[in-house]
């Protein structure tokens, strides 16, 4: 949170209309993403209750579980959801590309997307992962095949969504909070329909009232997996009741009737919530996308193909918890991943440039004086190193010697000779460097000119190496000696599911 | 009960501390209080493990670390070896080129012969292959886990020394994947450590040299409640003293002299919410200072018994955040005061000066979070000084304090970190309030 | 009819919406004029259908004459009710584990070694019955269903059942017995799967249930063996056993003595006399074992 | 009956008062900067009741699978005089084997009456301290008291209390699932301030009897059910800092009389109900009433407190509705409309006043947010 998105909430709440607070749309979202409404027993510990899943609008399925505390119907569905997943997955399993780095690789053409309404919903998709990837497809407590593949991948989604550049699996609340600020709390933000009342009123409410009538739990569902509690116990236990009292006395039509009674009741709770999603895909989509989208969802591929070859080669499932060598590799992984992102969002979009501006961790201004063809001589040999002088009515906390970056030119750096006050403004004299070609005269457009627009970052885009780790075998004293290694049990298959 | 002076109790601990390395299986815990000789220990102990034979390790955070115990040991036992890895843009600093024991490299192969080889612990991460049966970790508590993950395959024992009630390692990443984890990657060093081997010695250096009297009862009694510690130094043999008298009575005047008088004053504002660079507060700080050095003031102590003028160099204002320092060293600037240090609690970590001025976290604040309360901030603004200690506040924190909602997620197999900022906090502002100046 | 079941049905709809506003606005009152509607209207939607299903060409039979129309019991996986009355079904199951237990386990061990089982929720009109059975015609039964009886007061312990046949050193209950009745089940229940002649899954399961809180008894619930289990209950049985006797011996001998008929077997409840306060809470200490 | 008990008998009017239990005490540490709530809170006034008759019914209910679960899972705990729970003392404590004893204390005699179980509660407490070697070691449903605001609230229990070599510690069946060692930080958070009162109390009766804190430990014991399973796995808890808080809190609400003596004289939020209990006074004459009392609206209130709808409502056009971080982000400032007035400059506070500083904060932000998008705030 900064003085900048604060400002633009009160300007929503001012308006009664979300504001925007990015220019640019900083997530992918792909052109057929596959989305998953998860709904929960109450009280339970992950027991799917029903979801609806689909990649097109036009196409949501519905599962529901008639008795969410039987293991077998759990696994019924788990399976049938399986088939779905799997199904969608395997569409980007046939498409590759090859990759021109140092070292040219080949990784699938595109990934898939899930797209999830809250940050709730990951944790159940962690959850159901956790329930299934250990289970056996033979011997005593078998499964049906595909459940534990389903574990693995939607694994694989949960831990995505704790990265924090990736797309791959994005909570809906989360994508769109971060676009647009509305006129309440971030917590009241985590009702996916309210928050959407607030960015897409229905024709003839503001934002604040559309907000305020999907907080209705009986006009507009929760958008899950926890359900409303009169929902519960006005709607669901009876219909659940009346399946099993159909199944005690023999199903036939009395059990089809209550089984399509129950469906008909969460389907009521889902329908709304599928159509708020797309609506928020549309949103989404319809925000131009920034310059770095594209090569964060390149990483998203990478990542997923990793996965799927893990999965090709017989990997064993995803560890319950990380080991100490995995954790700290891991942390190394995300620490480094999230200053780059922050960097490339900044770098994009001048909305959150100016939330660094306003801090005075980057200033903007004009460009007074060049001296494009300056060359340094006081080395051993000589050099290209033109200054600017920008003046900016920012706050300027650089010192001389910082080194800064423009978004415009971020191969090039510019080291800060002097700080001045130019009247109520700011003089900041830079020396540039690199990314002006070899010769001693820099290439066209390279160096700014008298007149150019500027911005100037204390933080750059660079690469940044990943530290090294021990081998976990190599894990010293300190941190428990080296972990067993997994090998998995009939614990892990036979696991109560209840 | 036979009254054991601090000294005899100090040399002592350190006494066992170093016995019991021969014996120790695995390595030794040593926590320190603010000022109580953390690094003579270090070295201390560093020379008495080369002297035995042993080649020992020497792992640092910082560059300023490794050189100030670098140049320590190198003045101590002029006969000893001591390698200093460092980065290839490291410039060695005059004194450490002024030993001719020490030699600078980059690669550890180039130390074979040395007993004491010293680096940053991020040096030492990038050395492979070669390993010493003993390391001295410094500073511990700062250090995360997975740092020392990466260097603890180099070393057989470990000596680990730091301060328990300074700041946690943070990181900029927020996830509970690891939370109940022994091997938390986040967690500190030492609580990785300790978390896997139980049976490792916990010891603690139980005199504060730096701590004057009354800071040391109210630093011990609120940040480390459960062991404690006591001031090396007796009431009388640190006073203050200024060259020149106050004309009149202004509040500055007032809280200096409450300061040299006991050691502590709360310069307290008229309660007010504010931004974070509160202008008032910024300009008390700075007029504080200003007035301090105005003053003349003058120092006496064990080391000084005769008298010694405080310094600007000597002085330091500490803050909580970036953007106050930044606004008090421009109004320093403004009225053309130089030298005095201004910065951050992370900053002035492990740093000492005679008197020093601190921006109260929560002063002006509506609502506290989590970095405002944490204590080991408070604990490091508080425990810099060897004379005295003035805290700039607006009225209102106890209350503050009384209304924070204590709403924090709690997880399981964590071990509660104490003290508690809460706590500590409503504990330092009790006892701060005798010494209360109201300015306007 | 006068609605049709569309009809009906739109008004199903606005009832339950109505009825989970009346529940959020806390309105207790309006929640139960609500629901009586509902029921009503969902009752007249019912028929409403079947009325048009038998006008259809029969499709899928409705019930084909299975068991009688009881509410299924607690979870999933149901067993078939027993045609023997309850109280019969109540009895074997205590005979079986020869120590006062929760109506839960009793459904249980009836299920596992009986195969059927019966609703808990019929058991506490169960209780009453006996007591006014006996107290109509003293012993003019067999056996009664009936309490067992806290050690320090001699009331009804909560939720315990016992056999009047029993011995009184039995029916009492002190503080270690659930324990050592505990222990004592065990190794009943793991004599009668010993008895099975082939392995019930339901049984395993019971007997896991007692293995897996019995020290020693077993690993895991797929290696059990019930005689190892019956002699870790033993062994524990014997930490206990005489504390506990002696407990039970002293409350009994008070039973008797102090109690009539009736009261003995379905104890004596004490009144809110605050002035007994004091003495009871010395002697809850005093029965245990010295 | 004291002026202030008398005086807060009157504020909550013909209603009883609300029944204290462990998780209402616990809210109380939940915004302790509230006034309405530590008024409400003291009086024992219906705050759902109140909330919802002025048209702000709280947003939270239970759903009975919930409710079902968790009495479902408890009751499979402490079945069979508590047989799984004593095997995880066991595994977990390393309970010696010969103490097995369990109490039954949610009835005496028969009989359920407060009073008498609370007699009998502290008894046997005071028994197992003194006399370890032959008093209980497992004691189901103690009922126990608590000081709330001055008057003395029964809890109703849901835990064990259990003594091992004359220390008490607290058991808390919970049915939330740990998964590989973790849990719902939030759940845990709650069951650690729950156990907290229950410490609290425990200590409170048996320091009656003469009879030191440290005889009830300050971890206590979680039990919840392991992954997906319902099979039982505990964990301990240190709730020391939950005691430190919860101590200041209700050492806070025993000086109410500081709040009161604030009020209005002869404010009330009794509903007037007439013969049938039907309330006759008009809702928007209470809610009069209930905004005489100063309240602290934070968003956090929307998960913890029945009056978070009408306090929301009421501090609409606020900052701090936004969130505190927000308000604090604004410079503190108090209202949204003075907020934006200072980003616009419409509104420019003399130098050194209060908003100045805010301003010159708002006013930047509206010049990089207007030069971002090109367009005026």
């Amino acid at each position: 949170m900064s003085t900048l998105t604060a400002l633009a909430r009160a300007l929503a709440a001012e308006r009664g209309a979300a504001q925007r607070c990015c220019a640019v749309r900083h997530v992918h979202v792909s052109e057929r993403p596959l989305v998953f409404i998860p709904l929960a027993l109450a009280g339970e510990a992950g027991a799917p209750l029903a979801a609806m899943i689909g990649d097109r609008p036009q196409d949501a399925r519905l599962l529901t579980v008639p008795e969410p505390r039987d293991r077998d119907q759990r696994f019924a569905f788990a399976a049938e959801f399986a088939d779905i997943v799997l199904e969608h997955i395997g569409r980007y399993l046939t498409r590759e590309e090859t990759v021109n780095a140092r070292e040219p690789r080949v990784r699938f053409a595109d990934a898939p997307q899930l797209l999830l309404p809250n940050p709730a919903g990951v944790t159940f998709t962690r959850l159901l992962g956790r329930s299934t990837r250990f289970r056996r497809i033979e011997g005593p407590y078998a499964v049906p095949e595909n459940v534990p593949l389903l574990g693995r991948w939607l694994t694989f989604f949960a831990e995505r969504a704790e990265v924090p550049p990736s797309s791959l699996t994005l909570p809906m609340t989360q994508a769109l909070a971060m676009h647009w600020a509305t006129g309440q709390s971030a917590l009241e933000d985590l009702n996916l329909g309210a928050l959407l009342g607030w960015i897409d009123p229905p024709p003839g409410l503001t934002g604040a009232q559309a907000a305020a009538r999907a907080e209705d739990p009986v006009r507009c569902p929760p958008a899950g997996p926890a359900t409303d509690p009169t929902f519960d116990n006005e709607v669901l236990e009876p219909r659940l009741l009346a399946v099993r009292t159909a199944r005690a006395t023999g199903g036939g039509r009395a059990g089809q009737r209550a089984k399509d009674a129950l469906a008909d009741a969460l389907a009521s709770q889902l329908a709304p919530i599928w159509t708020l999603m797309w609506r928020a895909v549309e949103l989404l989509r319809a925000l131009p996308p920034g310059a770095h989208v594209s090569s964060r969802w390149h990483a998203d591929k990478d990542a997923f193909t990793w996965h799927a070859g893990q999965i090709r080669d017989g990997g064993p499932p995803q560890p319950r918890r990380d080991s100490a060598v995995s954790a700290a590799r891991r942390l190394a992984g995300l620490e480094k991943t999230q200053a780059e992102y922050a960097a490339q969002r900044a770098f994009d979009d001048p909305l959150v440039m100016a939330e660094y501006r306003m801090t005075g961790e980057a200033f903007a201004g004009t460009v007074t004086a060049a001296e494009p063809d300056r060359v340094d001589v006081t080395g051993r040999r000589k050099v290209l190193r033109p200054r600017v002088t920008v003046e900016t009515g920012d706050a300027v906390l650089a010192a001389p010697g910082v080194v800064l970056t423009s978004p415009t030119r971020p191969s090039q750096q510019a080291r800060v000779v002097s700080v001045a006050p130019a009247g109520d403004r700011t003089a900041v004299l830079l020396e540039l460097r690199g990314g002006m070609g070899r010769a001693l005269t820099p290439e066209p457009g390279s160096v700014p000119e008298p007149g150019e627009a500027v911005c100037y970052a204390t933080f750059g885009n660079g690469f940044q190496r990943l530290p090294d780790f021990p081998a976990p075998e190599d894990t010293p004293w300190t941190h428990g000696g080296p972990p067993q290694p997994y090998v998995p049990s009939d614990d892990d298959a036979r696991e109560t599911w209840s | 009960m036979v009254m054991t002076s601090a000294a005899e109790l100090a040399a002592g601990a350190t006494e066992e501390i170093l016995d019991g390395l021969a014996t120790a299986e695995r390595g030794v815990v040593v926590d320190s209080p603010p000022g109580a000789g953390k690094s003579t220990l270090v070295v201390a102990a560093a020379s008495r493990l080369a002297g035995a034979g042993e080649p020992v390790m020497v792992i640092a955070q910082t560059n300023e670390q490794v050189d100030d115990l670098s140049s320590r040991l190198a003045a101590d036992c002029p006969e000893l070896r001591i390698g200093r890895l460092s980065a290839s843009d490291y410039v060695p600093s005059p004194r450490i080129a002024r030993h001719p024991n020490v030699t600078v490299t980059t690669s550890a192969a180039d130390l074979a012969g040395c007993p004491v080889v010293t680096g940053t612990a991020h040096k030492w991460a990038l050395v492979r292959e070669a390993s010493w049966p003993w390391a001295i970790v410094d500073e511990a508590y700062q250090m995360r886990s997975d740092l020392l993950l990466r260097v603890a395959g180099r070393f057989g024992r470990a000596l680990f020394v730091g301060d328990p009630g300074q700041l946690d390692p943070f990181s900029v990443v927020q996830t509970d994947r690891w939370t109940g984890l022994t091997w938390d990657p986040m967690q500190s060093a030492v609580a990785v450590l300790l978390r896997h081997n139980p049976d490792v010695a916990v010891r603690r250096l139980p005199v504060s040299w730096r701590l004057p009297e009354p800071a040391a009862e109210l630093v011990s009694e609120a940040f480390y409640p459960f062991t404690g510690f006591r001031s090396g130094s007796r009431a009388e043999q640190r006073r203050m003293t200024f060259t020149a008298a106050s004309f009149g009575q202004n509040a500055c005047d007032l809280s200096l002299e409450t300061a040299a008088r006991t050691g502590w004053a709360l310069h307290e504002l008229p309660a007010r919410h504010t931004v974070r660079t509160d202008e008032g507060a910024v300009a008390a700080c700075a007029a504080l200072t200003a007035r301090l050095l105005q003053r003349g003031p003058v120092i006496y102590s064990e080391r000084a018994e005769a008298g010694a003028p405080v310094t600007a160099d000597r002085i330091a204002v500490g803050t909580a955040h970036r953007d106050q320092a930044q606004a008090i060293r421009a109004r320093l600037r403004a009225g053309g005061l130089a030298g005095v240090t201004v910065d951050t609690a992370n900053s002035l970590q492990g740093r000492e000066f005679d008197v020093v001025i601190v921006l109260h976290p929560l002063s002006g604040r509506r609502d506290a979070t989590a970095f405002h309360l944490e204590a080991g901030r408070l604990c490091v603004l508080t425990s810099r000084h060897r004379h005295a200690c003035i805290v700039v506040a607006r009225a209102g924190i106890p209350e503050l304090l009384d209304a924070h909602p204590s709403a924090e997620p709690v997880h399981l197999n964590v071990p509660v970190k104490f003290p508690d900022g809460w706590e500590a906090n409503q504990s330092v502002m009790a006892r701060l309030q005798p010494w209360k100046v109201r300015a306007p | 009819m006068s609605e049709s079941a569309e009809i009906l049905e739109q008004r199903i709809g606005r009832l339950r919406a109505a009825v989970r506003q009346a529940v959020l606005a806390a309105d207790k009152d309006r929640a139960s004029a609500l629901r009586r509607e509902l029921k009503q209207a969902e009752q007249a939607w019912e028929d409403a259908l079947a009325q048009a299903e038998t006008t259809l060409p029969a499709g899928l039979p409705d019930s084909p004459g299975t068991a009688p129309s009881q509410g299924p019991p607690d979870g999933p996986r149901t067993a078939p009710a027993s045609l023997l009355p309850l109280r019969e079904q109540i009895y074997q199951a205590l005979s079986l584990l020869t120590v006062p237990a929760a109506p839960k386990l009793l459904a249980t061990v009836h299920e596992a070694f009986f195969a059927s089982t019966f609703p808990t929720a019929k058991v506490t009109s169960l209780k009453r019955d006996e007591e006014r059975s006996f107290r109509t015609a003293p012993f003019a039964r067999p056996y009664y269903v009936c309490a067992a009886l806290t050690a320090d007061l001699l009331a009804p312990a909560r939720g315990l059942l016992a056999v009047s046949t029993w011995p009184m050193e039995r029916r009492v209950i002190g503080p270690l017995s659930p324990r050592v009745d505990f222990l004592s089940a065990a190794i009943q229940v793991a004599a009668a799967v010993e008895r099975l002649p082939s392995p019930v899954p339901a049984a395993s399961r019971l007997l896991w249930r007692f293995a897996a809180s019995i020290p020693g008894a077993a690993q895991d619930a797929a290696r059990m063996d019930p005689r190892q289990i019956a002699q870790a209950a033993e062994a524990e049985l014997q930490v206990h056993q005489s504390a506990d006797s002696e407990t039970r011996r002293a409350a009994a001998m008070r039973a008797r003595a102090q109690l009539d008929d009736a009261e003995q077997l379905f104890g004596t409840r004490l009144g809110a006399a605050a002035q007994r306060v004091g003495h009871m809470a010395g002697r809850g200490g005093q029965g245990r074992g010295e | 009956m004291t002026g202030t008990e008398a005086w807060l008998a009157r504020l909550r009017g013909r209603a009883l008062p609300v029944r204290h239990n462990a998780r209402t005490i616990a809210a109380l540490a939940g915004n302790p900067g509230c006034a309405r709530r530590a008024v409400l809170d003291a009086a024992g006034a219906d705050k759902h009741r109140l909330a919802a008759y002025t048209g702000f019914p709280a947003p939270f209910g239970l759903s009975r699978f919930a409710i079902t679960r968790g009495n479902a899972f408890e009751a499979q705990v402490k079945a069979s005089g508590a047989a799984e729970l004593l095997r995880i003392l066991r595994e977990h404590l390393s309970l010696p084997i010969p103490e097995a004893s369990y109490d039954d204390l949610s009835e005496v005699g028969g009989n359920a009456s407060p009073e008498l179980r609370h007699a009998r509660t502290r008894g046997l407490l005071a028994r197992a301290v003194t006399h370890p070697a032959e008093a209980g070691t497992m004691f189901d449903h103690p009922l126990l008291t608590l000081r709330v605001g001055g008057r003395a609230a029964y809890l109703e229990p849901d835990l064990i209390a259990f003594q091992l070599g004359g220390q008490f510690r607290v058991i808390e069946v919970k049915s939330f699932p740990v998964v590989d060692g973790r849990a719902d930080g939030d759940k845990v958070a709650a069951a650690a301030i729950q156990s907290a009162v229950y410490v609290l109390a425990l200590r409170d009766a048996l320091a009656e009897q003469g009879i030191p804190p440290e005889a009830v430990s300050h971890e206590t014991i979680l039990i919840c059910p392991e992954n997906f399973s319902n099979r039982p796995v505990a964990a301990s808890l240190d709730v020391r800092k939950q005691l430190t808080v919860l101590r200041r809190q209700l050492s806070r609400l025993a000086r109410i009389e500081d709040l009161l003596a604030q009020l209005p004289p002869g404010l009330t939020f009794d509903l007037d109900p007439d013969d049938a209990g039907v309330p006759r006074r008009r809702p928007a004459e209470l809610a009069e009433a209930l905004r005489q009392v100063e309240a602290r609206y934070a968003p956090e209130c929307l998960n913890t407190c029945e009056m978070c709808l009408f306090c929301r409502d009421e501090a609409r056009g606020g900052t701090a509705a936004l969130g505190r971080e927000v308000r604090d982000d604004l410079g503190g400032v108090e209202h949204v409309a003075t907020a934006l007035r200072l980003a616009r400059g419409t509104s420019v506070p003399e130098r050194g006043s209060e908003l100045a500083e805010a301003a010159d904060l708002l006013r930047t932000a509206a010049r990089l947010r207007a030069d971002a998008l090109g367009e005026a705030v």
